[in-house]
């Protein structure tokens, strides 16, 4: 498994950088607003952690066509599925691989587009704790799409359109859990609770989706 | 490993032993015999429980506060219905091709889906018609609005899954499993109409919603409810019916081209 | 150990493509799939990997342990080799053979070095994947099998690419991996030399599913 | 070319059926938004075209991945430029062919959630104008990023990496005249002819930067 | 019409591949180009198609009127038929051979079932591409270069994946292409029967550039 995590993260790195380009298109994304929206400042404020969120589900939403499709292609899927690992563990863990090569560079660059989107340091701190909360989630499900649009040949923006409406919830509680720390009479707790159990199940059912999915690779 | 194919000694397809009804109708020929008888009384029965219906519906009296516009609730109420009982039907059948592994589960869900999709559209703009004279605006993001706009987005995406792959066996099994997870959002829409609503629902929602509801509109409404289940039942079959003669039809295309 | 298949049958897109097929393989035997084109070499090879299901019949791989008759569990002893290489472009050989190796978790395989030098190719260690050419990409891939020690190599056209050197160098692996007690089932157009192999001549089938059985197609 | 212009609408069609698909993440991306930055019609209806605006941006550019990457994998790219037709012409009518069948609907589609988000029926149709006018340029500025990208294994988001900062302009310019069309003072012909100049200059800048990318489409 | 190389060399990812070669094809000509694996076939293909540049040396097709010492214009009047098929999976096999014929604007070819016919795969016609075999794709494949009429057909292992058979049908194809007055020049490892053809046996070099000369590498 170790072997797995390292030629993931190897991949990721070494071919089109993966990790460097989900942050591109963060950045891109986060550019974009100001310009479509106007460039008021506390408008941009008050809605800077929404557009940082909906970005980094984007970014992290994008960057899952190939998860499984590459694996397929090259043949290397059936190899995969015929070793003696539990299928749902080595999905587990390219998940985890795709997590940390796309995910938490998004977090580590929010504190720089929270500054150009005028959000407050406490508000970049929540986005940055959200996010780390629910990113994971938003891999999950979208590996188990990843699975389903494996076999095709264009599926990127079907893994997009089966995994965003699931996601909402994610997204719903990312940000009012960033409200919640940042106007006073909102919790941020509870939100922030319910945000990490979505991740937990998610985390158990969406490889365990995408495993199903995969089993019988059969073409 | 399973072989529900032919009759190889193995097979662990639905037991032959057992002729139940269902497994008779695991026989798609049977069931579209038996589909077929089905449909013209599924029909009338629609027609008339849909007249009837109507007609309640038109001759209610005007509520004093909403007017004329309360006759859309005859039609919305049960598409929106509707919309959540296809959905569950279709989860059912995901359960049927992942679990029973009855043949006829995966044509079942395929051909619900454009039905749900359209109730649940219908369900939307009807909405939104009332919502206009009554909230002043077509269209509102409260809990119960959007959640039943999430529902329109799975059932398009799971056309879109379908449309995807082109092989329907293939498609099964994902198929079936995107369904069982959308299904979350039943619930949603049922029970949480103040999960997350900023904006508030208006009362002239909740005051039906409690049973106090006139039978002046009550019965009407019942009744349409019943003609819209008709309505579905008749859609579904026929489409099912559609769908195993597609697959007929590929099947023979296939036969012809590997000769 | 003894690889056995009794009777088994596959389909295809709703055809059946392998009807019937029989066979048992002790260690050190080999087998070699023949056929024309289409005629259902490649199919047969991923049913006994467990990568397509049996429409009929049963598979077994006796002494393994548990699960030997179930292909979903036994092909954890089984190589398969198709007609992708399963290499990744942007990873230089010797880092897809090393995942390759650590990953299936069987020890007792060659050496990459070894390996490489068997397929004569030790030059290509640090080369990414992608820079080679067809048939040395192939080769590359014949190594998979060797850093990772499993008794059945299953090959579908292994040495498709390869220079009639290089086939020669790849029958002689084979005939190594038998005398070591192993099983290899090949697929494959041109003779591969293994000697005293079975044959197991693949005819064209025409046979479609009648009725409704189509319901059940190839992933029921 | 009319073969080709045929060819590339069926296998859009067929396989994966883009057309569908880019509406349909339009349409997720677009409830995602209300979500994000809550439910206020009033602020939604503000920004309401700027959120129709990024929606159509990201769903055009996100279909782009395979125009030229699954030419090049399945060996077809090779053909093509081997044929007899000026290269640029090429890449004009696939990207014609991309447009008709994921940009147009992207507009067609744009009254119903032009609703949803409390845009005004002029809003609407100031909108359509400006992605009718504006969305060719994406894909044409798209197509050049595409045929970088198509030697590349993972290519989808280097693709809208590269083409949102030149994209931006029409971004701008678009909003501009919807905001014109809206607003009293501001003027809508004006930014609107600008528009339709970048489009028909990323017309002729586009496949050409693509032809030269593909030209020696040496690996 | 002939097809002359004069010592064209050809690098690739900072190594001379090919160096110094030099043929000259007339009417109705062949050309096998054989050697190991990595020796340099592919690549000399794809620069006579002008896929890669040359890095010395000039080709020409001489008769073809302008542009006939310049791939990139002249390589209209060749059929390449590279490791890849350049078919779609999505469409059926009808749809995918019509394509190439419109899009090729060459009049002359055979009619898209008389081409299937010649490869003896009449029944395929309205299948999806994917849903063939490797050796039935490579024969569809070949179709393409029968249903445009081109002077130059260029083929890199074009019978990798066929059967014997379809081997030797091929093989007719090439013999009746030559007899029509076409030039075919093939990279292969097996012997593709063509009679009384030219061999070109490469060596695989051994030559990096040395000091600054890497600095023109392949795309200078
Ligand atoms: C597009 C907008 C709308 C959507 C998507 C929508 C959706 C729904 C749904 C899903 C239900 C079924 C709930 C259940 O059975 O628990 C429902 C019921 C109902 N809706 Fe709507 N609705 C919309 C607009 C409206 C408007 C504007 C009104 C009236 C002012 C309204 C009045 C009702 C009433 C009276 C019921 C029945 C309540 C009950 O069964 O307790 N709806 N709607
Ligand atoms: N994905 C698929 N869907 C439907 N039918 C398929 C599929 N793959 C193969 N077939 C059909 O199954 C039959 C056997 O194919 P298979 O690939 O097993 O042949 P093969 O003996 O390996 O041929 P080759 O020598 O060309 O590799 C063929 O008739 C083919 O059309
Ligand atoms: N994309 C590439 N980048 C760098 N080097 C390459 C590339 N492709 C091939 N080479 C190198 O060029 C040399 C010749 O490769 P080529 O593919 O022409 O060989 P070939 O004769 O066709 O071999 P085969 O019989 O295996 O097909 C090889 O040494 C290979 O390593
Ligand atoms: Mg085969
Ligand atoms: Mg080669």
């Amino acid at each position: 498994m170790g072997a797995l995590l390292s030629r993931e993260i190897r991949v990721a790195l070494r071919a089109g950088s993966g990790a460097l380009m989900g942050v591109l298109f963060f950045l891109a994304v986060v550019t974009v607003f100001p310009f479509a929206i106007g460039p008021d400042l506390n408008q941009l404020g008050r809605i800077g952690p929404a557009i940082l969120w909906i970005g980094a589900l984007l970014a992290s939403l994008l960057g899952l066509d190939r998860l499984f499709a590459m694996e397929r292609e090259d043949g290397a899927l059936d190899a995969l599925v015929m070793q003696p690992h539990p299928l749902m563990a080595v999905i587990l863990v390219k998940c985890l691989a795709h997590w940390l090569v796309s995910g938490l560079p998004l977090i580590l660059a929010t504190p720089l587009f929270g500054i150009m989107l005028n959000v407050s340091p406490l508000g970049i701190a929540a986005v940055m704790a959200t996010l780390a909360a629910g990113t994971p989630a938003i891999t999950f499900i979208g590996a188990a799409a990843a699975a389903v649009a494996s076999a095709l040949p264009r599926g990127g923006l079907l893994i997009a359109v089966l995994t965003l409406p699931l996601v909402i919830p994610v997204l719903i509680f990312g940000i009012t859990a960033t409200n919640g720390a940042l106007y006073d009479p909102d919790p941020f707790t509870a939100p922030f609770l319910i945000l990490l159990a979505l991740t937990l199940f998610a985390g158990v059912l969406g490889p365990l989706a995408a495993s199903l999915m995969l089993r019988h690779s059969a073409e | 490993m399973k072989g529900p194919m032919s009759s190889a000694p193995n097979t662990q397809s639905i037991p032959q032993a057992s002729a139940s009804w269902w497994t008779r109708l695991a026989n798609p020929t049977r069931f579209m015999a038996l589909a077929g008888r089905l449909i013209p009384w599924l029909a009338a029965l629609t027609l008339i429980a849909g007249a009837i219906g109507l007609y309640l519906g038109f001759s209610a009296p005007e509520d004093y506060q909403q007017g004329a516009t309360v006759q859309i609730m005859f039609i919305h109420v049960p598409s929106a219905w509707l919309a959540m009982m296809c959905y569950s039907v279709m989860s059912i059948s995901a359960l049927g091709t992942l679990v029973w592994r009855h043949p006829l589960a995966d044509v079942s869900l395929r051909a619900a889906a454009p039905i749900g999709a359209a109730f649940t559209l219908l369900a939307l703009i009807t909405g939104s018609l009332w919502g206009k004279p009554m909230w002043g605006t077509w269209w509102v993001w409260d809990a119960r609005l959007t959640s039943v706009l999430i529902l329109f987005l799975i059932y398009l995406g799971l056309m879109a899954l379908s449309r995807a792959i082109e092989d329907p066996v293939q498609a099964a099994k994902p198929l079936a499993i995107v369904t069982l997870v959308g299904f979350v959002n039943i619930p949603i829409i049922k029970f949480s109409v103040d999960w997350w609503n900023t904006l508030h629902q208006p009362a002239s929602v909740s005051r039906f919603g409690r049973p106090t509801l006139d039978a002046v509109f009550l019965y009407p409404l019942l009744t349409m409810a019943i003609a819209f289940t008709l309505l579905f039942f008749t859609l579904h079959l026929m489409n099912m019916r559609n769908e195993i003669l597609a697959r007929r039809i590929r099947v023979m295309k296939l036969k012809q081209a590997g000769n | 150990m003894r690889f056995e298949a009794d009777s088994i049958s596959v389909n295809r897109g709703l055809r059946r493509v392998v009807q019937d097929v029989s066979f048992s393989l002790g260690e050190g035997d080999a087998l070699t799939v023949t056929g024309a084109n289409g005629a259902g070499k490649s199919t047969l090879l991923r049913a006994l990997c467990g990568l397509l299901p049996l429409a009929a019949g049963t598979l077994r791989l006796a002494g393994v342990g548990e699960g030997e008759d179930d292909p979903l569990i036994f092909r954890e002893h089984l190589h398969y080799l198709g007609p992708q290489n399963a290499m990744k472009a942007a990873l230089s050989v010797r880092e897809n053979l090393a995942f390759w190796r650590d990953f299936s978790g069987s020890s007792g395989g060659m050496a990459i070095k070894a390996a490489l030098n068997a397929v004569e190719l030790p030059h290509v260690a640090d080369l990414p994947y992608s820079y080679l050419s067809t048939g040395m990409k192939r080769r590359v891939a014949i190594c998979r099998l060797l850093v990772s020690k499993k008794p059945v190599w299953i090959v579908d056209e292994p040495t498709s690419g390869l220079d009639s050197h290089s086939s020669e160098l790849f029958s002689g692996l084979c005939r190594a991996h038998c005398a070591d007690g192993g099983i290899v089932i090949a697929a494959t157009h041109l003779p591969l030399g293994l000697g005293k192999a079975q044959t197991l001549e693949m005819k064209t089938l025409f046979t479609f599913f009648e009725g409704d059985e189509f319901f059940d197609g190839e992933n029921a």
